[in-house]
């Protein structure tokens, strides 16, 4: 093994540590704690938005400015896919 | 408006551009007090190197690579270190993250 | 004056629909895809403007997506946008109209133009998003756009090998640095179920699983702009990128650092001064990490740049050293929170940040002057430009005197606020910022002469001065600099000081949503 | 891509559409039913490439170029954004839901509670949802056209 | 402690990522690295959302009792996370295409001609 695998192997095991640490201290699965916002939205989104779709509701109407900001990204990978395989030539 | 304090000081651009200005017009007389017997185009403006022969102009140009030899030269094993570090594999630009990551957590966590 | 009050969310949509028109109208001709594509901008900055204006006047202006009142608890997104907000946005808007400008002669010769002009206004929306935001999910979206565009837009040249490497490696970073975001404040989510800043900040108790949080984003915003040692991949793809996306590129990481100011200022502001398990407070552990981070990046800017041979690769080295002072400054800021001169390295922070964007700018734009002119970007093969390109050279001369913080430009002021303040924490600091800067300028004098200088080289005798626009472009920088360089205080009293405070002020950012200010 | 042998073209022909209107199926009950835009939309987006990988890229970009493909995309995505305009426009608020409860298109507010859903619901959700599906069709399906024509051009360049 | 086994996988699989990302050498394999990394996110965001003994929070037909829902803010939230990681992995994709045109490898010991 070289040095800079010795090196990397320590501080990957460090970073493991902490990152075990917290996934043990998190709460456990399915008891959460807090969810006043989530609980808004279950109980209003059939009267706010008009969809029975919970998730359809937060996607497009409570959080659509991120979802614009999605479709803006699928855009641009379109745009750049296009733009790196475009011909570097006019003809 | 053109002051700022700095806490223990303060630095005013106009007051500086006032001194740059005079100092270059003292300068500026100094030098009308130099000597008048320089000539254009005579033996006067002939470059002499101990007698060798003149180079060609492009040859006399320093490139950027040997500018500050002497500094690059001193810091030789500085450089080299440097020049390890930088590999330029992408998985080091992210070793270094990790490394980062896990001086920060035992800084800040513990 | 009545300026409307959707004008934060105009700022990112009128972008948007520019980028999303562009291909359209590209179908048509490409001079009026030019023209509108500098309207757009333009039109942007212009509402960046009002938007500055009324943020300056009246307060924290902020905006609900999808409803007129806010309801408890907060599950739309919000624009909250305050004077650091508006500092940064300012600068964005700025470089995006002088690069777009400069791109009209610059770019010409290239295929694929629909594409760039479109890829840029994308990347002005992500930007700007970034910096507007008053979510952190929506902050994360941002900053993914901003990178994929940057990333496109640095492979642009794609028959040059280096630059599809600097994009792949730049799309790397920035996708890990970005999932960690995400990861933090999925953490962040599931303790408070809340993803609004103000909100979040309102709720934070710094647990354990915070301080991860915390470390990560960190960690991750700073890997994105490019402290070292963390800095690699920003000489890669500053030094490969074509030189308007190198000055727009600048802009963008400082986008980054803008979201770390907002972390460790507002997300954490509440707990910023709490007493850590090893007995040291929050803000003195943090702040030395990150001056220890600076002064690395200072140091290691500098050294490198000397020995580079490539011209815009040293300028990004350069960049590197630049960030770090930045760096220095805040993290002296965060150190020494409370006190004077605590808040005039802030200060000073705060003004070297809009100081890099225009001078390293515009180091980069003179490097694409010379590359346009003479398509040659090593400095061992280049001299004496300065015989047939007279105004590129004084642009240089004014971008390397600012850069290396020479009086009267505007670097200056903002490094002497950096000296002293960082003098006052601790002196050596202080000693390795004006060697930096030192360092700086010896290494722009070396480009200076073998680039400007000395004799013709018969292969460059027919160089020509580059078109107006670029010129002109390259003035509007200049311009500035040298406006910043002669009127310091008017720029810090009237939006470097609110900036500063908005950021210090963490109480009134929540208080604006949390508290039932509107 | 080069193509396949017959049997695949045939299965291909014969399942693409139900494959598609599956798709579009799921993008117009977006609303009610789980999947929405997104979901639909790459649901078609993979019929084209199960035709791209059985007739090969060549025959596919004969007859749809991937320059108009942006165009769609574009549209679709000035819709999704012209809509949040529109909410600007009648609702005073960028992305509002200014349709829900006027008993205009998709106007109606459903009884709260669970029930059978009516899909004139829902306010300005299901044209969203056209929008993002028209969007994810053709972005999608533009991505992995030029990706299969890229790699297949440069091998026969190169032989 | 064996309820917190999801969250034991989101950081494997975060470490799985970061493993290949930083010991592998292929570049396909670091592509294979973020996608992992960026699962084990979304795979935390939507552990997140989940309530004991929940149902999907749509409401047509809703099966009779179910009472919990599910929190709709995670899954929308990891929605768009998958559409981000489409979009990053096509450009990645593409990029290692053209890496491969013009230096002949995906080694990574190879493909840096940007050093220093």
């Amino acid at each position: 093994m070289s040095k800079r695998n010795i090196v990397a192997v320590l501080f990957f095991c460090l970073v493991a540590v902490f990152f075990i640490f917290a996934a043990l201290l998190m709460h456990p699965f399915g008891e959460i704690e807090e969810s006043s916002m989530d609980d808004y939205i279950i109980n209003n989104a059939q009267q706010d938005t008009g969809a029975n779709n919970g998730v359809t509701s937060v996607v497009f109407d409570y959080r659509g400015f991120d979802t614009l900001g999605e479709a803006t990204i699928l855009f641009t990978a379109v745009a750049s896919v296009i733009m790196i395989f475009r011909r570097l030539k006019n003809d | 408006m053109f002051t700022i304090e700095t806490g223990s000081g303060f630095w005013n651009p106009i007051i500086w551009v006032a001194a740059m200005v005079i100092a270059f017009l003292v300068t500026y007389i100094l030098r009308s007090f130099g000597n008048k017997s320089y000539k254009k185009n005579t033996e006067q403006t002939k470059v002499f190197l101990s007698g060798n022969p003149e180079y060609q102009k492009e040859k006399m140009h320093v490139k950027a690579d040997n500018l500050y030899w002497g500094f690059t030269e001193s810091l030789k094993g500085f450089y080299s270190l440097l020049k390890k570090v930088h590999t330029g594999n992408t998985g080091d630009y992210i070793l270094w993250f990790v490394i980062i990551l896990a001086i920060f957590f035992i800084v800040e966590v513990i | 004056m009545n300026i409307p009050e959707y004008t934060p969310a105009l700022v990112v949509a009128i972008p948007l629909l520019g980028a999303f028109l562009t291909p359209l109208v590209g179908r048509v001709n490409d001079k009026l895809r030019n023209i509108f594509v500098i309207l757009i901008l333009a039109i942007n900055a212009m509402l960046v403007a009002l938007l500055s204006y009324d943020v300056l006047v009246n307060g924290i202006q902020t905006y609900i997506f999808g409803a007129k009142d806010l309801s408890y608890p907060i599950v739309r997104i919000l624009f909250e946008v305050d004077a650091m907000s508006v500092f940064m946005a300012i600068i964005g808007s700025i470089v995006l109209l002088v690069a777009v400008i400069y791109s009209w002669a610059f770019m010409k010769e290239n295929t694929g133009l629909d594409k760039y002009y479109t890829l840029i206004l994308l990347l002005t929306a992500g930007m700007l998003g970034m910096m507007l935001t008053g979510d952190m999910f929506n902050f994360f979206v941002f900053l993914e756009i901003t990178s994929i565009s940057s990333c496109a837009l640095i492979a642009f040249r794609t028959d040059s090998a280096e630059s599809i490497e600097a994009a792949f490696k730049y799309i790397v970073v920035s996708a890990i640095g970005a999932l960690f975001v995400l990861f933090a404040i999925a953490l962040l989510y599931g303790q408070y179920d809340a993803l609004n800043i103000a909100a979040l900040s309102n709720a934070i108790q710094y647990t354990f699983l915070d301080k991860i949080a915390l470390v990560l984003l960190i960690a991750a915003l700073g890997m994105k702009s490019g402290i070292a040692p963390m800095h690699m991949w920003l000489p890669d793809s500053y030094g490969k990128a074509p030189a308007t996306i190198s000055l727009v590129l600048v802009s963008a990481t400082l986008a980054s650092l803008y979201g770390a100011l907002r972390v460790i200022f507002t997300l954490y502001g509440n707990v910023l001064s709490t007493i850590s398990n090893s007995g040291i407070p929050l803000n003195v552990s943090i702040g030395w990490l990150i001056i220890a981070l600076a002064v690395v990046s200072i140091i290691i800017g500098v050294i490198m740049a000397l020995i580079q041979s490539d011209f815009k690769r040293l300028i990004a080295y350069g960049a590197v050293a630049e960030i770090g002072y930045m760096f220095l400054a805040i993290g002296t800021g965060i150190a020494a929170l409370g006190t004077q001169y605590g808040e005039t390295a802030l200060t000073g922070g705060i003004f070297h940040i809009m100081n890099d964007a225009m001078d390293v700018g515009l180091l980069f734009l003179v490097a694409g002057a010379i590359y346009y002119s003479t398509k040659e970007s090593s400095l061992n093969k280049m001299g004496g430009f300065a015989r047939n390109m007279k105004y590129t050279t004084i642009l240089f001369i004014i971008g390397f005197l600012a850069v290396s913080g020479i009086p009267p430009m505007n670097g200056f002021a903002s490094k002497l606020l950096i000296y002293e303040s960082t003098f006052m924490l601790n002196p050596i600091l202080a000693i390795i910022a004006i060697l930096g800067s030192i360092l700086l300028l010896a290494i722009f004098v070396k480009v200076f002469y073998s680039a400007f200088m000395g004799p013709e080289i018969p292969r460059f005798k027919n160089v020509k001065e580059v078109p107006k626009s670029m010129l002109f472009a390259m003035g509007i920088i200049a311009c500035i600099i040298i406006f910043f360089g002669l009127f310091p205080e008017l720029v810090i009293t009237n939006i470097v000081e609110p900036a500063k405070n908005a950021l210090m002020g963490y109480s009134g950012y929540v208080s604006q949503i949390v508290g039932g200010g509107i | 891509m080069t193509e396949m042998s017959k049997i695949v073209k045939t299965i291909t022909a014969i399942t693409f559409p139900f494959v598609t209107i599956y798709g579009l199926y799921i993008i117009m009950h977006g609303h009610l039913t789980p999947g929405g835009g997104f979901q639909g939309g790459a649901v078609v987006a993979s019929a084209c490439a199960m035709i791209l990988v059985a007739y090969g890229s060549k025959w596919v970009l004969d007859r749809v170029k991937e320059k108009n493909l942006s165009v769609f995309e574009s549209l679709g995505a000035i819709g999704f954004i012209g809509i949040a305009f529109f909410g600007l426009i009648f609702g005073a608020v960028f992305f509002k839901n200014f349709l829900v409860g006027s008993n205009f298109l998709f106007g109606i507010i459903p009884a709260s509670g669970s029930g059978l859903a009516d899909i004139n619901t829902g306010g300005v959700l299901p044209l969203m949802n056209l929008a993002v599906g028209l969007k994810v069709i053709a972005g999608l399906f533009a991505i992995v056209l030029v990706m299969a024509y890229a790699t297949t051009s440069y091998k026969e360049g190169k032989k | 402690m064996i309820f917190n086994i999801p969250y034991i996988a989101v950081v494997a699989l975060i470490l799985i990522g970061l493993y290949a990302i930083i010991f592998k050498r292929n570049l396909i394999k670091i592509v294979i690295g973020v996608t992992l990394i960026e699962s084990g996110v979304n795979l935390f965001l939507i552990t997140l959302g989940y309530r004991t003994g929940s149902v999907a929070p749509i409401y047509t037909s809703k099966p009779q009792g179910a009472n919990i829902m599910a929190l709709p803010v995670p899954q929308a939230l990891t929605l768009t996370s998958i559409v981000i990681g489409v979009a990053v992995l096509a450009l990645m994709l593409s990029l290692v295409i053209f890496i491969y045109r013009h230096y002949g490898t995906l080694d990574v010991k190879k493909v840096r001609r940007l050093k220093e």
